[in-house]
């Protein structure tokens, strides 16, 4: 939080638009910062010279929380924190606790994780789709962007019965049989998002005000990027060909073929380009894992009370934001002894300012975008 | 109606009716292009757009002006009252008063200047200034950008679009729009297809210069809050909409007098004749869209599902029978009336054509920045209209003093003007990773 | 014949008004309208002397092009500092003598040429009008006056951007 | 399943280079965790990075152990690009003692340290700017400390800057 409690512009130094600077607060109710973040910019004129991410407004103490709750207790909580993505924390968390027990998901379980894994992973990029063209301008991408969302939370709901907040995982596996639809409608929605998608791509990739509002903006070289910790599509548009689901498998991600989208120059069209593949591979495998989903047990036999021997263990998976890790260290009781998340949107964000500097204040609004954060997992 | 009232003060009366139709008639027509352009952004986005209030939201726009009517006017309070009252009548008196020389039908219009086109440039220069003070008088920063953006934008773009005009007036030789219309009708051809690319630099300008996507700026949402409508609320608000559709109006109305033939008839020439009686196949048209309308307005009426939306439904498609009926009637009546009614008739339908490529180009394009707005205009738009222009001269004095064929002489201008536009465009896309490297201008 | 004095009168009035309006003003943006005033009220004269060309040209010179520069201007600079400076400084009595002198100018050649005070009958439809006489006027006889205007204005804004551009 | 000494050529390579300061280095569910001394935990995680190729900081975290007499350990978890693995380092630090900040060798580790510090109180020596990230700047008390209870901590700020009663 920040010293004093300014109000919106009460410290706009001296003239009105004199040669000095003048400092703008963007935040925290903004239209466009994807939830309660507060940007400081010092401008000169119309070009940012220095600014400063003040983030807080949304923290719920859930690492405190963690230690209060057995482990299955606080597997909810943790569907708040990306709550663009829940089904992807959940996997992140069930798979840490799996490794704490030294328990291993069936084969059955984790193709269906890796489905719905993937599927969220369409949602989450759909709603950055949507919210960043409405940044930069473009009316209509939202709306067929949420059109198609629409259906992937058709099917959570009638997986788990919750659309946003999934809890779709237990701890060792499935709580629910996937329902006999499952299959076909997987297979209904990939059939049609191909040519939705290309309908995306020929109303932003070649448009020239998108190219020209994305080219060349809040650009972020590989060396900075791994430098500053940034994971995820964002890492990717920089040139670093690394994705945790090929670099270190999970789930039943080892079983398919997908390929991993990489561009050059780090600038928010690559990022842009990036993720627009990411959605096709997403598609891809789905369309491969609903091909034979393995009968099965959809539950390892972890038992009701979890006492994991104590020990610690670090294990992260690749969340549609970036690395998702969970550091869980248990001193053998039914309570975790301290769960640290490493959040990919709060580490992204740090990357922000590198991106900022020397940009104008309507490129601010785009870097916010492209940097796809969302402020529950940055604020835990 | 002339008789009625003593003809000594007929030129005075007849301008002060037109007046107020005008004016009585234009918020209503702006209500219903907001309309318009809420149910044509929900159809290209997948939705159905306002269906709330009346049969498909028919009577959204009343709601809209009852809502602003009954909200509060907060004035800030360190704000300059004299100049925040009179910023929004500014401008929309300058909009209203812009449609004194716009000709809505060969009969209908207010007043035929001899400058008729320059007077309607100059008032809707004036317009800025409702912008600029309003963002100055509101006191607050974001307004004070947002007016100072919208304000170099629309001097920069003014300056494009009047050279496009130019290009259309060199064939028409005079400034009154009528004559314009009239040259139009002797030449046989529009003018959107004799200099194509003066009507485009006009369509990027006239978009530019009424804050429409893609160039609205200046109250780009997600910048700078509303711009300089920032601090105004309730009727004053309503005032600054008003004047901005209203300028679309005009700019519409003036691509329709220079480029798209006024009130001509799509084939103005083509008057072989209905199988016995006096009338041309093509005005037999009008009367048949009406039809169309109101049938499909009666096959709608039942699928309403409250009884008060059926009875709403009905009665729209009794109006449009009657108007087709009204049609028909004009063309059989007196030459003036068929003149009046069919000439107003086209002007609409051009007129609301040219509004439908507005708000297409809305919902499709994303924002300009304010550098590459400006770069666009001083750099691409500008010397293209310059160029246009002694294109266009060049190919008149052709075809005039050295005989050659008026149509082939202006496609090679309009050829040549093409590939100067590639020239620029490749120069402005090489520049723009150079400018941008250098810090930007 | 008498809409005509009535019209003259108004805009003489609105004329005279808004200059002094202008000049006594604290608030520099209220002069700057008031300025705005003056011009449309000349513009308007000039109608009246069946001039429509010069009417349009002045309205879309003066008032839409030149008075918006100062409105951007006056609010670009700082303008808290200038309201505080005083106003009017000690040289009233100079002020005053030289109104009067000028003002005496002013009357007499008034009272010389009182014998035509009054408006000139609206023209019957003169050919070639208005606009194309000025235009055959400015690229006919006056070619060369013309030419070596723009070129002044010319070199002019080259200079302005140029020394704009250190600054930036 | 009990952790298991770890003997692979990184341990041998850090204790060659560092002797005594890696203090054990143990296997726990087939993850290697090195125990370093902090006063040199700034020149093992550069010797990592340049020399192992450990060059992305995952994460920089804390646990509190109340009744060790050290009783902050400072986790800091490393990624090799070049053979895709990872390695924990253990840093134990004790409460008032300062941690050697991180910031030079991984820009990442600013908001990492900051958020440290915010929820435990570790003051990481070298930092840029040391302040809280998460919390109000003005908040009293470190939550993630185990003696922290988890209820009735914000009822002091809440009232003196909300004014109402924390809990409504």
């Amino acid at each position: 939080m920040t010293d004093t409690p300014t109000s919106g512009l009460s410290n706009v130094e001296t003239t009105v638009l004199g040669a000095d600077e003048i400092i703008l607060n963007m935040g925290p109710q903004h239209p466009s910062t994807h939830g309660v973040l507060r940007v400081k910019l010092k401008l000169d004129g119309e070009r940012v010279v220095d600014s400063e991410c003040i983030i807080g407004y949304l923290h719920r103490g859930v690492e405190k929380i963690a230690e209060h709750r057995s482990y299955q207790q606080f597997a909810p909580y943790v569907d708040r924190m990306d709550y663009v993505a829940a089904v992807s924390n959940g996997l992140g968390y069930c798979e840490a606790v799996e490794k704490l027990l030294g328990a291993e998901a069936p084969p059955r379980a984790r193709v269906v994780r890796t489905i719905l894994t993937e599927l969220q992973r369409i949602a989450s990029h759909l709603l950055w789709l949507g919210t960043h063209a409405l940044d930069i301008g473009a009316l209509t991408p939202v709306f067929y962007c949420f059109r198609e969302r629409e259906e992937i939370l058709k099917i959570f709901e009638k997986y788990c019965g919750a659309r946003l907040t999934t809890h779709a995982f237990r701890i060792g596996g499935l709580q629910y049989e996937t329902y006999d639809g499952l299959e076909a409608d997987v297979k209904r929605f990939c059939d049609d998002f191909t040519h939705r998608i290309d309908e995306y791509e020929t109303l932003l990739t070649e448009n020239r005000i998108w190219v020209g509002r994305t080219k060349g903006v809040g650009i972020l070289s590989a060396a900075d990027a791994i430098a500053l910790g940034v994971t995820g599509p964002v890492l990717r548009a920089s040139g670093v060909k690394w994705d945790l689901r090929k670099a270190m498998p999970y789930a039943a991600y080892a079983d398919y073929q997908f390929d991993i989208p990489t561009r050059e120059t780090g600038d928010t069209y690559d990022r842009y380009i990036v993720r627009m593949q990411e959605m096709r591979q997403s598609q891809r495998i789905c369309l491969q894992a609903i091909e034979n989903i393995p009968s099965g047990p959809i539950m390892a036999k972890v038992g009701k009370v979890l006492k994991p021997p104590p020990g610690e263990v670090y294990h992260s998976i690749e969340a549609p934001k970036g690395e998702l890790g969970y550091y869980i260290v248990s001193d053998g009781t039914t309570q975790a002894y301290r769960v640290r998340v490493r959040p990919p949107s709060f580490i992204n964000l740090q990357a922000f300012d590198k991106m900022a500097r020397g940009s104008l204040v309507a490129d601010v609004v785009a870097i916010i975008g492209t940097i796809d954060i969302v402020l529950g997992e940055v604020d835990r | 109606m002339g008789h009625l009232i003593p003809p000594s003060i007929l030129p005075y009366v007849l301008p002060v009716i037109y007046g107020v139709v005008i004016v009585a008639v234009l918020p209503l027509m702006a209500g219903y292009i907001v309309l318009l352009e809420r149910k044509v952004m929900a159809d290209m986005q997948a939705r159905l757009g306002p269906m709330r209030v009346g049969p498909h939201g028919l009577l959204q726009p009343i709601a809209d002006a009852v809502k602003l009517l009954l909200k509060e006017d907060i004035i800030p309070e360190k704000a300059d009252k004299l100049m925040f009252w009179i910023a929004p009548l500014v401008s929309v008196t300058m909009a209203l008063v812009a449609y004194s020389a716009m000709p809505f039908g060969p009969a209908f219009q207010i007043a035929d200047l001899n400058v008729g086109l320059l007077f309607i440039l100059a008032v809707s220069s004036l317009g800025i200034y409702g912008i600029v003070l309003g963002g100055w008088a509101s006191n607050s920063h974001y307004s004070l950008l947002g007016a100072l953006r919208s304000a170099a934008q629309l001097v920069s773009y003014e300056t494009a679009a009047g050279l496009g005009l130019v290009s259309a007036l060199l064939l028409a030789g005079s400034l009154s729009l009528k004559e314009i219309v009239q040259a139009q009708y002797d030449q046989g051809e529009w003018f959107v297809f004799s200099v194509p690319i003066g009507f485009f630099i006009y369509l990027v300008g006239s978009i530019a210069e009424t804050n429409r996507a893609p160039f609205d700026l200046p109250e780009a949402e997600s910048e700078l809050v509303a711009g300089y409508m920032t601090e105004y609320s309730g009727f004053r608000w309503s005032l600054y909409f008003l004047a901005e559709y209203a300028n679309m109006i005009i700019v519409a109305g003036i691509a329709t007098t220079l480029f798209l033939g006024g009130w001509l008839r799509p084939f103005p020439h083509f008057s072989d004749h209905l199988p016995g009686t006096s009338v041309e196949i093509m005005d037999g048209l009008p009367a048949m869209v009406f039809l169309g309308v109101a049938l499909y307005c009666f096959w709608l009426a039942p699928k309403q599902p409250v009884k008060i939306q059926k009875i709403v439904m009905a009665t729209v498609g009794g109006l449009c029978i009657a108007l087709a009926g009204t049609m028909v009637a004009a063309l059989f009546g007196p030459e003036g009336v068929r003149l009046g009614v069919y000439g107003g008739f086209w002007f609409m339908v051009k007129v609301m054509g040219y509004l439908y490529a507005f708000l297409w180009v809305r919902f499709t394009f994303p924002r300009y920045r304010f550098d590459q707005l400006m770069r666009l205009g001083w750099r691409f738009l500008i010397p293209l209209a310059l160029v246009n222009l002694i294109a266009v001269a060049t190919a008149k004095v052709a075809s005039q003093e050295w005989g050659w064929y008026p149509r082939i002489t202006m496609i090679l201008a309009t050829i040549f003007t093409l590939g100067v536009a590639l020239w620029l465009a490749s120069r402005d896309a090489k520049q723009e990773p150079a400018v941008e490297a250098a810090g930007g201008d | 014949m008498a809409l005509n004095y009535i019209l003259f009168a108004f805009f003489a009035v609105m004329a005279i008004g808004s200059s002094i309006l202008m000049v006594t003003r604290r608030n520099i943006i209220h002069s700057a309208v008031f300025l705005i005033g003056a011009l449309l009220a000349t513009a308007g004269i000039f109608l009246q002397l069946q001039a429509e060309f010069l009417f349009v040209v002045q309205i879309i010179l003066y008032v839409g092009g030149i008075m918006v520069l100062f409105v951007f201007v006056i609010m670009l600079v700082n303008l808290d500092v200038s309201m505080r400076l005083v106003q009017f400084n000690r040289q009233k009595w100079v002020a005053g003598v030289l109104a009067l002198v000028l003002g005496a100018q002013v009357l007499f050649a008034l009272w010389v040429g009182r014998g035509e005070l009054r408006l000139p009958a609206p023209a019957v439809d003169v050919s070639p009008r208005n606009t194309e006489a000025i235009g055959q006027a400015l690229f006919q006889h006056y070619m060369l006056p013309f030419e070596i205007a723009s070129i002044l204005l010319l070199v002019a804004m080259i200079g302005a951007v140029v020394m704009a551009k250190r600054r930036v | 399943m009990a952790p298991v000494p770890l003997d692979n050529e990184l341990v041998q390579h850090l204790k060659a280079k560092f002797g005594d300061a890696i203090r054990d280095a143990t296997l726990d569910r087939k993850q290697a965790i090195v125990n370093v001394g902090a006063e040199k935990l700034r020149e093992i995680s550069r010797h990592c990075r340049d020399e192992e190729k450990f060059d992305m900081l995952v994460d920089l975290t804390a646990v509190d152990w109340p009744n060790r007499e050290k009783r902050f350990d400072v986790i800091v978890i490393l990624y090799s690009f070049a053979r895709n693995e990872r390695v924990r380092l253990k840093a134990h630090v004790g409460d008032g003692e300062k941690a050697p900040s991180l910031c030079e060798v991984w820009p990442a580790a600013n908001w990492l340290e900051r958020e440290c510090f915010d929820m435990f109180g570790i003051v990481f020596e070298g930092h840029p700017n040391l302040k809280r990230i998460l919390l109000p700047d003005e908040w009293e008390g470190y939550p993630l400390r185990k003696d922290y209870d988890i209820l009735k901590q914000d009822t002091a700020w809440v009232r003196e800057n909300l004014g109402i009663e924390s809990g409504q």
